[in-house]
């Protein structure tokens, strides 16, 4: 049964969606457990594969689904799983947020769309799935229909909430169709050249017969990668986002703010390594000199207008755009360093996203909103929340030992060692930017300072606060164990870091990527 | 806003444009897609692998199996979807409207319809099993079946339809149709082989590795019906309705 | 300063020295404001502990051994590692025994005034003390950054203590100055040796062979050189000094111990342990730039002088001495002579003697006559003559005058820029001698010999006893220190 | 007629279909940037996934292929009347062969027809989707044109977070946590009918009967008359408070609009607050 | 070249469809435009041999989608600003 491991990762969410579906229709209850089960089914399966990978030689698992067996049948024909090391990494982040979201949306669902839990996990499950798929599938046109899975879940998932979130869900819809259709349209011209749809198939045709110089090809990576960057939400296409993300349901913000950016970052460096070969993307075109910019623009204003947001969530969710903007520079930036930082950046925001947006869920709940007016001293309130809370946002500034630190530091090494200035100018900005947000979150929470930016208090202990505010009121163990146990990964996978590098560097190692001089 | 939103569109247009100079000879049969080894092997293996005159429900349903067990799945979110989004959202009350149908069903229709109505669902049987040897299968098939009951309701009402196909078992119907594909996926990796390996079912019927495939490839389409039946109804049920599935059209 | 060829032991000592406090914390905060007693035994207990264990490595390294203990392979090439030598064990000594006294001086000075928050004031404090002994236990450039951004985040709760608007402002521009310049100056810095050092194979290690950065480009050396010293806000190096004054908000203890001893000896610890270890001696000499940087240590020590002259709050005018005191110590290293390095080495711990007295004298002021200013001060002397006395010690030992610690250190400064033979230097170090007399003595004599206008404060007497003790104790220690500087010396690996 | 000029018949016979097909594509493109109307959008995008389709389906023409179905003489079972499974001596007389490269010509390629067939299921499915977030938004706003739709939000928006008055309360030295409620909801009331005053006439006369909807039909004409008028008024009567948002100097207008929006908040806001 | 022009008249046609079903201000007739594009649509494939494709589209693009539609405009306004 092992053998299929990989399979499983998919089947276990897949049938427990349906799982949901239809006997939530009798039972509500049995949901939550469905859901919390196969998705640890699923993280089971998906170390099994990861043991697999390790063991194996060349650090790959191709499962040919169906049957069509390379040695009988030319590649193509069937449709492959393609895991390498970075596929089953991201896989394995996803399940990971994928389960403990589900641990901590008991309560959010029932309370904030009462008698929609079947459907909710339902869709959860295979937003879970299409995302975990994203990351497995060797085929580019399969990539496409899992794409559209996490898609269509995802609107669905968030236009549950309010109606405003339907609204912002409408918009999330134009955009996101557009960039699919624009990858789909990219795919049709890479198939118009290659031929097949295999991405190792497609690689090792544009290697045979040198298409780099093909006009076509060249179109189809920019549409490719339009797409995708509509998708990732990259700067001047990020109008979706912040508004889908606060105004979508708690658990559904858990779950899509760490994820969909983050898996969409993972497809961009699949095509760019795997697919269209490093020579195609950095040597043979001039977007090595230009994207770097593009990034520049795009996290000084991502971050600038994060600066002026009033309220957590939307906050965070302008920080998911300065992120991406990071990782998409880190690739760009086309050096071994570069590559390390932005996949160990997919890794480590992820978890650092997921803590916050945990963190802002319980404060949501408590403090009734988000908005920073009501923040005022809730630390003394919610002590444990807020140090879960904090321990996301430190590692999102990037402080020592949080993961944050150690992909930005490796981002920073990137820009270093391809000598552009400009990323890591634009890093430190950033970096500062982030600090003034968090400790003016601090100021708010830790030493209750109004919006005006003057506390009540006369010191010596004294807030200004009633004694409600005071009290010691915590949330629900159901939705504080999730948040603490996210905030301890942001520790662990920044304390464990060496051993994720090792295993990004065994996939990086098959490019041959600049590693500067000194190297 | 217009204006502005030219410039983009143009650019991109002129992106394809400019790629359109470098296709291939217009249906040349040398083009690359036409010569790949994957489409050849279609085209001259597919009777050999799995005996199916239609190769595209071939490599629908068997080569690309995977593909198609996802199209599934899409269909089968979006009617969750449009449960989760419409689902007691209004509390107003139904016949609201801006223009108001409030009219007895019809007589001359509902007969026609209700002669017309056993036509179309054997057509549809036929569309979903002779999809293997002429265009047509699960999907159009099903895509047919769920006509025919929104027929039912344009004629009478949703009720009526509803009173035939329960809003309930239009979520369970179309839960089995996935689970009747995975199952077959399932079973076959039970089997030894991969997932979705029909060859497989060879072992427990008494029928050749490719007539398996090909039976296989029936079951999996009945699947792919039964989801796109029972969502194509529920679709129309709700969004006639703003998910009351009261009143409606 | 630590030759390459003395013997490695591997031991957990170093660990403890560096746990121990972030376990004692756990007590502190389980004991709560409930269980007042029990919490500041615990304080007590941990700051003994640590300082018990960092002593009993001092023999080790007198015999001129070194000890190592790698925590975590963190990066690649590059551990999280500890190790030992005779440079961090003194500051680290400094450090711990200092702490001790301060636990004392805090009890008394907490409970007098009934401050809040008091547990979140101990623990903070206990995980500041271990960053400290982090950095002066640190083996590498990367475990250094780690330790000192730990202290910036750690010390960041008692600057703000008061939690009212003035403790914001401070604490705003604490950690505006330093987060900037460690994320945005040393962290570049840091990755640039990362890449290049060594081709690459990266060993950014204290004991690996200095001079490695002489490889480099003068342009790239100098920026480096400048990205490090100004990195290391906490050394208060003049443009990006005020940070310091601001964090004076603190209650005295914080102050003391955090702003007199470990903050900003931490920076300029990190900047001895560069300019010595990374770049190395021959290396900087050679470098043109560092008559900039002694320029600008120089301009550090007049300007702040001069400031603290014009300063009546007691507290700052401290806080521009101290500044001006990191100003000797980053001196003594830009000269890149045995001697200056020695020198400020040894500044360190006599400064931190001396101004650790100064600032208790203060606190203690403070809580036995609530007074904050110069002005005030009149005729204290005759109400509380043990505090001014060790005042008077304590102004004396930062001014340099023999037979107090201070004066070995400003020695050795003086024949350091003999040896670079730049006269000029000798000459600002004697007037900031000056200067320091023009602004330290007039308190204690305005204590002493002005009588009060009025005698209406007839109440006040000695602060509580856990006050006076320590600030005693630490002025003894200006003494003690000054007898005790050759095996200070030998500890750091000079004796002659 | 196309004999003449090979660039004419390369453009006009042989690449018409992709020139179509972009063309196709950029309408719906626009459409979906620039139309105002939803359900306008919703066709615009089915028009540009239709085209995406259109492209496929042409890169799998092949000159002179059938249908990708067997002929009979290919057939794996010949004629169709053995579609029970393995009768051998069926399987001997006609079994199955492999195609050889000479006869693949003869085929359409299947794998595009294929890839399509998933494609259009997923554009219908967002389809259908979408359909359901317009009816939900028309519940929720009473309109399906997004610059309305985008007023309402901002309207709600300004309700829920008057930060601009809490911070001016602050700052004003009497700060009190009695005196801020009144405050908050005259700064509310005042942004709002800031607001309407702002919005062009276009939207305003377009909500009237649009809000009107979503109650019983019967009352449209009752409900919308005295909205209009209590917001004309509140507009009025704010104006000098919101000339200038954001500043401090608008502390000193704030009893006169506080005032007025406590006469004004009940009338109004019954029929303005949008259905849940 | 009569397929050929077939081929043509149909491509005019659809731009001419696309065009129309946009500019009508009237929801319902757009959708019923939009559910001629799609025939035609599906006659091109049709055409083109790919006969799945158009028996998918004549069954969904002009079957489902269009009645779809139709339900939908009938529980919103009819009037369309552009």
């Amino acid at each position: 049964m092992m053998e299929n491991a990989i399979a499983w990762i998919l089947i276990f969410p897949l049938f427990g969606s349906v799982a949901c579906a239809i006997l939530g229709m009798t039972n509500r209850k049995i949901c939550y457990p469905i859901a919390v089960l196969s998705l640890a089914c699923a993280l089971w399966a998906g170390i099994e594969t990861l043991n697999q990978l390790i063991a194996s030689e060349e650090h790959t698992v191709a499962y040919l689904l169906g049957g069509w067996t390379l040695d009988a049948y030319p590649r193509g024909v069937g449709i492959e799983l393609h895991a390498d090391i970075l596929g089953i990494l991201i896989t394995l982040v996803v399940l990971g947020v994928g389960l403990i979201v589900s641990v901590y949306s008991k309560l959010p669902v029932q309370e904030e769309t009462p008698g929609k839990e079947p459907l909710f996990y339902t869709l959860f499950l295979l937003q879970v799935t299409g995302l975990a798929g994203i990351c497995l599938t060797g085929d580019a046109f399969n990539l496409y229909v899992l794409i559209e899975v996490a898609a269509l879940t995802g609107y669905g998932l968030i236009a549950m909430g309010s109606n405003r979130a339907a609204a912002a869900t409408f918009n999330y819809v134009m955009l996101g169709t557009i960039g699919a259709s624009f990858y789909l349209l990219g795919v049709g011209y890479l198939y118009i050249k290659t031929g097949t749809l295999n991405m190792v198939g497609i690689h090792d045709v544009i290697e045979a017969n040198g298409l780099a110089d093909s006009a076509t090809m060249q179109v189809a990576f920019v549409l490719i990668g339009m797409g995708i960057l509509i998708k990732m939400a990259f700067f001047p296409f990020h109008a979706w986002l912040p508004n889908a993300y606060c105004n979508a349901p708690t658990a559904t913000s858990s779950l899509l703010a760490p994820l969909v950016t983050k898996v969409m970052i993972y497809v961009m460096i699949r095509m760019v390594l795997s697919v269209f070969g490093v020579e195609f993307s950095f040597e043979s075109t001039m977007w090595t000199d230009v994207v770097p910019w593009l990034v520049v623009v795009a996290i000084v204003c991502a971050a600038v207008m994060a600066l002026a947001q009033r309220e957590i969530k939307r906050m965070l969710s302008y920080l998911i755009v300065a992120e991406v903007g990071y990782m998409v520079g880190g690739v760009w930036i086309y050096n071994y360093y570069g590559f390390i930082g932005s996949i160990f950046h997919v890794i480590s925001d992820a978890c650092m996203t997921l803590c916050l947006f945990l963190g802002a869920g319980l404060i949501l709940r408590k403090a009734k909103t988000t908005h920073f007016d009501g923040l005022r001293g809730l630390f003394s309130k919610m002590p444990l929340t807020m140090t879960g809370f904090f321990i996301g946002g430190f590692s999102i500034i990037g402080l020592p030992p949080t993961c944050g630190f150690f992909s930005k530091w490796y981002l920073i090494t990137g820009g270093m060692v391809s000598e552009r200035w400009e990323y890591m100018v634009v890093l430190m900005f950033s970096t500062m930017v982030m600090v003034v947000l968090f400790f003016r979150l601090i100021e708010r929470i830790h030493l209750a300072v109004t919006e005006s930016g003057q506390n009540l208090g006369h010191g010596h202990g004294d807030l200004g606060l009633t004694e409600e505010q005071t009290r010691f009121d915590e949330g629900p163990l159901s939705m504080l164990i999730p948040l603490l146990v996210s905030a301890s990964v942001v520790l662990i996978v920044g304390i464990y870091n060496q051993d994720i590098v090792s295993l990004i560097e065994i996939f990086l190692d098959e490019f041959n990527l600049p590693r500067g001089e000194g190297h | 806003m217009k204006k502005i939103s030219l410039i983009p569109v143009l650019l991109v247009g002129a992106l394809l444009v400019y790629a359109a100079q470098d296709f291939p000879e217009w249906g040349s049969p040398n083009s690359p897609a036409s010569q790949s080894p994957v489409s050849s092997h279609f085209i001259a293996n597919t009777g050999v692998d799995t005996e199916v005159p239609n190769m595209v429900t071939a490599v629908l349903a068997d080569y690309r199996g995977f593909d198609t067990m996802f199209e599934t799945v899409v269909v089968f979110i979006a009617g969750m979807a449009v449960l989760a989004i419409l689902k007691n959202s209004s509390k107003k009350k139904a016949g609201s409207k801006e223009f108001e149908v409030d009219v007895e069903p019809d007589l001359i229709v509902t007969n026609t319809v209700r002669l017309l109505i056993p036509v179309i669902q054997i057509f549809a049987f036929y569309v979903l099993a002779h999809g293997h040897v002429s265009p047509g299968g699960g999907f159009q098939g099903g895509v047919v079946m769920g006509a025919s009951f929104i027929l039912i309701a344009l004629s009478w009402d949703l009720d009526t339809a509803l009173a035939r196909f329960p809003a309930d078992r239009c979520t369970l119907v179309a839960g089995l149709g996935i689970v009747l594909y995975a199952g077959i996926g399932l079973l076959s990796m039970f089997l030894g082989g991969e997932f979705l390996d029909y060859a497989e079912l060879a072992q427990i019927f008494p029928v050749s590795r490719e007539m398996a495939r090909y039976h296989a490839m029936l079951g999996v389409e009945i699947g792919v019906g039964l989801t796109v039946t029972a969502i194509m109804f529920s679709l129309y049920a709700n969004l006639s309705t703003e998910g009351r599935l009261k009143g409606g059209l | 300063m630590s030759a390459p060829e003395v013997t490695v032991i591997e031991d957990i000592r170093p660990l403890i020295a560096f746990i121990a406090p972030l376990i004692g914390v756990i007590g502190i905060v389980w004991a709560g404001e409930k269980r007042k007693n029990l919490r500041e035994t615990f304080t007590f207990l941990v700051a003994t502990i640590q300082a018990s264990v960092v002593l009993s490595m001092v023999p080790l390294l007198l015999s001129g051994g070194i000890i190592e203990f790698k925590i975590w392979q963190m990066f690649t090439h590059v551990p999280l590692m500890l190790r030992v030598d005779g440079f961090g064990l003194l500051f680290a000594c400094v450090a711990s025994l200092l702490w001790i006294a301060t636990t004392v001086y805090a009890i008394g000075y907490m409970r007098g005034l009934h401050e809040h928050a008091q547990t979140r004031f101990y623990s903070f404090f206990a995980i500041s003390l271990s960053a400290t002994i982090g950095v002066a236990f640190s083996a590498n450039l990367l475990t250094i950054y780690f330790f000192y951004e730990m202290l910036s985040v750690s010390t960041f709760p008692l600057v703000t203590h008061m939690q009212d608007k003035e403790a914001r402002t401070g604490g705003r521009t604490y950690l505006g100055y330093l987060l900037f310049t460690s994320l945005c100056l040393l962290l570049p810095a840091l990755s640039w040796c990362y890449v290049w050092l060594d081709g690459g194979t990266v060993t950014m290690d204290f004991l690996a062979d200095t001079g490695k950065v002489g490889a480099f480009s003068q342009t790239t050396q100098i920026i480096l050189l400048i990205l490090f010293t100004f990195g290391f806000a906490k050394a208060g190096i003049m443009p990006l000094h005020s940070w310091l004054p601001g964090a004076m908000v603190a209650p005295t203890p914080v102050s003391a111990l955090l702003h007199a001893v470990a903050v900003v000896k931490v920076g300029v610890f990190c900047v001895i342990r560069v300019y010595s270890d990374i770049f190395g001696v021959q290396v900087l000499q050679e470098l043109d730039g560092e008559d900039w940087m002694i320029g600008i240590a120089c301009a550090t020590i007049l300007i702040s002088s001069l400031i603290a002259l014009s300063q009546d709050n007691l507290k700052r005018r401290l806080a521009f001495s101290t500044i001006g005191q990191l100003g000797y110590v980053v001196l003594g290293a830009t000269l890149a002579t045995e001697q200056g390095i020695g020198g400020s080495v040894l500044h360190i711990a006599m400064h931190a003697c001396g101004k650790i007295t100064l600032f208790f004298c203060a606190g203690a002021i403070f809580v036995a006559s609530g007074k904050k200013y110069v002005s005030e001060l009149r005729g204290l002397g005759r109400k509380m003559p043990i505090t001014m006395g060790a005042f008077m010690i304590g102004s004396l030992s930062v001014i340099g005058l023999p037979p107090l610690g201070g004066f070995v250190s400003k020695w050795y400064l003086v024949l350091g820029a003999l040896d670079r033979d730049m006269l000029w230097v000798v000459v600002i170090l004697l007037i900031s001698s000056l200067l320091n007399v023009f602004y330290l003595l007039p308190v204690a004599v305005t204590a002493f010999f002005r009588t009060p206008e009025t005698d209406s404060e007839s109440g006040i007497e000695e602060a509580p006893w856990p006050c006076v003790l320590p600030l005693t104790l630490t002025a003894m220690g200006c003494f003690v220190l000054f007898f005790l500087t050759d095996p200070l010396l030998r500890l750091v690996g000079l004796a002659h | 007629m196309f004999e003449e000029g090979a660039i004419i018949n390369e453009l006009f016979i042989e690449r018409l279909n992709y020139l179509i097909y972009v063309v196709l594509l950029l309408i719906g493109l626009h459409a979906m940037i620039s139309k105002n109307n939803l359900m306008k959008k919703l066709i615009g995008m089915s028009i540009f996934q239709t085209a995406i389709i259109l492209f496929y389906v042409s890169v799998g023409v092949k000159e002179g292929a059938s249908i990708p179905i067997y002929l009979p003489e290919h057939d794996p079972h010949g004629s169709h009347v053995s579609l029970g499974a393995g009768n051998e001596t069926e399987e001997a007389s006609h079994g199955p062969v492999v195609l050889e490269a000479g006869l693949i010509k003869k085929y359409a390629n299947p794998l595009p027809h294929v890839l399509m067939l998933t494609a259009i299921v997923v554009g219908v499915a967002t389809l259908g989707l979408a359909l359901a977030l317009c009816q939900r938004i028309y519940q929720g706003y009473g309109t399906i044109e997004e610059d309305e739709i985008l007023a309402k939000i901002e309207r709600e928006e300004m309700r829920a977070h008057p930060s601009v008055a809490v911070k001016s309360m602050e700052s004003s030295k009497t700060a009190t946590s009695k005196v801020k409620k009144p405050a908050t909801k005259s700064k509310e009331s005042s942004t709002l009918s800031a607001k309407r005053a702002k919005s062009n006439p276009k939207t305003k006369a377009k909500t009237a009967p649009s809000t009107s909807q979503l109650k019983s039909s019967r009352s449209k004409s009752a409900s919308s008359q005295p909205k209009t008028s209590a917001s004309k008024s509140s507009s009025a009567m704010a104006k000098p408070a919101t000339s200038k948002p954001k500043t401090k100097a608008k502390t000193t207008a704030r009893p006169k609009s506080a005032s007025t929006a406590k006469k004004t908040a009940p009338s109004k806001a019954k029929p303005r607050t949008p259905k849940k | 070249m009569g397929l050929e022009l077939f081929n043509t008249f149909i491509l005019l046609l659809l731009v001419v469809a696309a065009i129309v079903a946009l500019r009508v201000k009237d929801l319902l007739t757009a959708s019923v435009v939009f559910g001629v594009y799609s025939f035609l649509m599906c006659l091109l494939w049709a055409e083109m041999g790919a006969v799945d494709v158009a028996f998918t589209e004549a069954t969904v693009g002009a079957g489902i989608s269009t009645v779809v539609m139709i339900a939908t405009i009938f529980n919103l306004k009819r009037k369309s600003s552009d």
